[in-house]
């Protein structure tokens, strides 16, 4: 295993260290609770906006905390849930007297972890605690036998557009159902060109030969639809793409979200955003808005993910909406 | 020297042997969540009963009760995951169900247990089936209700069927966590949650029947 | 090799097509001339700032093409210079009479090819063509026996920061000036995890083993200063930070630049990042401002380089002065 | 059949000859360049000549001056890196010194390819003996000038001094250019620009020796 760290056990708290002060104007890092807040605290009573999940997928969470997003994030070990008391901590430091919406990627120790925060924050400090779960993954199929489909892409455009929605003002219900209706109508898939490295592992998760790829992988090494050799970005696209238009719902423009998953360089995903744009032109789905990097990542995985989005003019606006955040700026 | 019921010493006796089993086998609980989950259940375990000792250490519980919901509320906030919440509301149902009690008897451990179990069913939204640690958890208390009143006897068939409970979740297919992702692909391995249950069955066994050296 | 790409001759052109296609609003793209130029072309009467290179460095340099930055960019082939071509036609599409800088990074081929580029212009339009050519590689010691230092992570800073002064309205010579002191006040040094493997070549450009790393690389896969067996981030930080310091210029706060390679997660620059800090602080040396991402890569090369520049106020108001490319943006 | 002087039909079919020579040889070139520089020079000589080829098929050339000029035009437009703007401006000065004339003897084209090296110094800002074509192309065209009025006997000698120039590159070490970074570490290794000159050379003997089968 070869990366830039400097103990396998301090690899998170480091790393959210090394996050606060690269970007002191915008984060403060509670670091007993593992928490990163904004700066500059969101004014009273305005919506707040909490999310977290395990590290490994940077700049998810933590990058998204800011003016137009998050409030807070609570950052687990690699790959594991955060503890309530995380999320207990966040939503205190982060009530402005309006309620607090957490954003949870649908994993079963997330989702339960959430859950208790939610609990606790009940009891403790009556702070009105929703909950949106995000489950755009369309590789997992099944997902009446299953714990259901995985939160994976969809979660950052829930989180920069539901954190617009409270930076407007709008209240709890409002909020959550903007929340709701974005992770309703997106739709992603990712493929692995390579395995991560999980730093307590030390060693490769999965194993992919020199000519193998991955397709509908989790961003935890979790294993795919099915394994393929390697084929060309065009092809891998629409094997991609196919699976979230045959489940995309609603019509009109898309929001293409094109996304590396940490060891893929810009340059291949530019490649792979010009294929997206041939396949949804053939497909006849037209494209009002974009984003294009490595947003929620896996470590050091070779690979890309596609999200899409059925923009309706409502999203529309509050994605075009200012936001200023470590990963992702516009207008401010 | 075998124990007719459980006070605060022997429920801390079980929780320092758990503690030190979960340890010893933590490398073998990652493998088996490797082979079907994110290879972190051993860490899990043991950095949640590691802190649960230095509570331990800390702490002077007044009953039973304030043990097991200082245990509960320990793992919930140390281990995360899926196992922090389903092991930590196994024990803050445990601790709930026993009142004020200074002591806990057979029949009266049978009641928290069912409380306990009940409660990771409800956290966990799974029934028994569905290739979690809940068919480990469900036979077990079965067969300790259903050993009579004699506590060590109760505890070793809990055991008993514990263990039979996790070598049956080997040819399941998993429709719960983790391992549900990977459909028909689960079949084969034991299920990881099942085989830390076993462990604390064991624990609380040795404690029990006083065996040496934890 | 494992690459999203669909055929190796098309990798530049599909990439930028991909790039505008991605940032309809900022870019548009020259295809014949491979030249992406901002979709709103500065107003008359401002100097004009044009760069390029070869390919594989993405976002450097498409990426830098907007509001407060470069006016236009020339992609060459995958770590070759563009030919004098490509910059006539960026300095003819982006003049506005007030002269044109050219930001070239110091490599053999690209001064010369920018240099007859200049030529070109002079004797066809008679636009005043300057240009600054970045050097700031400390790696490469005895410049006096090569073709000098290379141009690495502070040609970012160059085109942020003449950027600026071009935008306030400053003249060609201010503009120069300013350039070439970013320039003189910034050093550099990088460090590779693992080889780079170069599209056209489709095997690794040098080996290294599962416990080496390369300490003092270039940008194209160039050797270092010494090989050494993998050590914890904050050695990494540190030998790149010991000739950084020998040879940095000037006294006061630094701008820090932690940068990845192109295949390194933003968890392990973060990582980077603080182990920067708490050395820097050893030496007493003040960081006023950050940047920390994926600026300029190596294809998908696994690694990072360190980059400071010795600010002083003028530098700090210019690199603090909002800006708006696709890689970089902020108040805008 | 040998040539006295050069017209626009022996200059094409020089470069014809060159085109072929550089193509066959490209994967040698860039085994080169490899070892000391980035493995490109090959792709990048023979794309040149590849669009040099088709600027002669397109093209019809009033003199010797025009053709030159077209070639030098088309390297600089097509090759990129170091050796793009060096073989062109290489082309463009022996245009130049040209003027005029319908045809080339020995000694005009002794003349033309003075300036032609010359230009390629000044663009490099090289001299020899830093380890780069310049050390092939200054021995052949002393050699060419010192050969005396025979046009084939004279580019012979510079075919010769080239190669020996070319071999000559590989004990020294590399002071201009990316080879230059290898420091010590490029001794032992010929420059790719050297060994590319000497297939120009040899593409000029065979095409004023009326060599067949290009
Ligand atoms: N919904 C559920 N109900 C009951 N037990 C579950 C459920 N989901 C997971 N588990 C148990 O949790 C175990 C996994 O725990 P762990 O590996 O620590 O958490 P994670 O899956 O979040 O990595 C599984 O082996 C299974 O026994
Ligand atoms: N400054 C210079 N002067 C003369 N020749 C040079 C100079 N720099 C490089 N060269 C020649 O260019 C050759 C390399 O060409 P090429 O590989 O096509 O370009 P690049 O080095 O940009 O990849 C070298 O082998 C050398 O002969
Ligand atoms: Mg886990
Ligand atoms: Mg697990
Ligand atoms: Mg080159
Ligand atoms: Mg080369």
């Amino acid at each position: 295993m070869k990366k830039l760290i400097d103990a396998v056990d301090d690899v998170v708290v480091d790393a959210l260290q090394g996050m606060a002060l690269a970007h002191p104007d915008a984060l403060t890092l509670d670091l007993e609770h593992r928490v990163l807040l904004r700066a500059e605290p969101k004014e009273q009573g305005r919506v707040a906006l909490i999310s977290g999940g395990g590290s490994g997928h940077e700049p998810l969470h933590g990058g998204f905390v800011g003016r137009g997003m998050l409030d807070a994030a609570c950052a687990g070990e690699v790959f594991t849930s955060p503890v309530p008391d995380q999320m207990a901590a966040a939503i205190a430091a982060v009530d402005r007297g309006a309620g607090v919406l957490q954003i949870v990627k649908n994993y079963t120790g997330d989702v339960m972890n959430f859950e208790m925060a939610a609990e606790l924050a009940a009891a403790e400090s009556g702070t009105e605690v929703r909950s949106v779960i995000t489950d755009d993954d369309v590789a997992v199929e099944d997902s009446t036998f299953t714990a259901g489909r995985r939160g994976v892409g969809g979660t950052v455009l829930v989180e920069k557009i539901a954190g617009a929605a409270a930076e407007e003002g709008r209240d709890l219900d409002e909020v959550t159902a903007i929340a709701t209706r974005v992770n309703e109508r997106a739709r992603s898939m990712g493929v692995a060109l390579t395995s991560v490295t999980v730093p307590a592992n030390g060693k490769p998760s999965f194993e992919l030969g020199e000519d193998e790829i991955e397709v509908g992988i989790g961003i935890h090494g979790e294993p795919g639809r099915h394994r393929s050799t390697l084929v060309p970005a065009k092809d891998v696209a629409r094997r991609l793409l196919d699976p979230i238009l045959a489940e995309l719902p609603g019509e009109g423009p898309v929001l293409l979200f094109v996304n590396g998953m940490g060891g893929t360089p810009l340059l291949e995903l530019y490649i792979l955003a010009k294929d997206a744009h041939e396949i949804l032109a053939e497909a006849g789905v037209g494209i009002s808005r974009q984003l294009v990097g490595n947003y929620i990542t896996s470590l050091d995985m070779a690979g890309a993910s596609i999200t899409l989005l059925r923009l309706d003019e409502e999203l529309t606006a509050l994605w075009d909406a200012p936001v200023s955040t470590p990963a992702l700026r516009r207008g401010l | 020297m075998t124990t007719t019921a459980l006070t605060t010493t022997e429920l801390e006796d079980w929780l320092r042997r758990a503690a030190a089993l979960l340890t010893d086998h933590a490398a073998e609980l990652t493998e088996l969540d490797a082979a079907i989950g994110d290879a972190d259940h051993g860490s899990n375990m043991s950095r949640g009963f590691r802190a649960v000792v230095e509570a331990l250490d800390a702490g002077d519980f007044a009953d039973p009760a304030a043990l097991l919901k200082k245990t509960g509320m320990t793992l919930v906030s140390t281990v995360g995951g899926a196992s922090g919440p389903l092991y930590g509301t196994l024990f803050l149902r445990l601790a709930g169900a026993t009142g004020g009690a200074a002591s806990l008897d057979a029949a009266a451990l049978g009641e928290a247990l069912a409380a306990g179990v009940q409660g990771v069913a409800d956290r966990g939204k799974a029934a028994p089936g569905e290739k979690t640690m809940l068919d480990a958890w469900t036979p077990a208390l079965e067969a300790f209700r259903g050993a009579g009143d004699d506590l060590a006897a109760a505890v070793a068939a809990g055991a008993a069927a514990a263990a039979q409970g996790r070598d049956d979740t080997a040819p399941m297919t998993a429709t719960k966590g983790r391992a549900s992702y990977l459909g028909e692909r689960s079949v084969g391995h034991v299920d990881p949650g099942a085989a830390s249950t076993v462990l604390l069955w064991q624990a609380l066994a040795d404690a029990v029947s006083g065996e040496a050296g934890r």
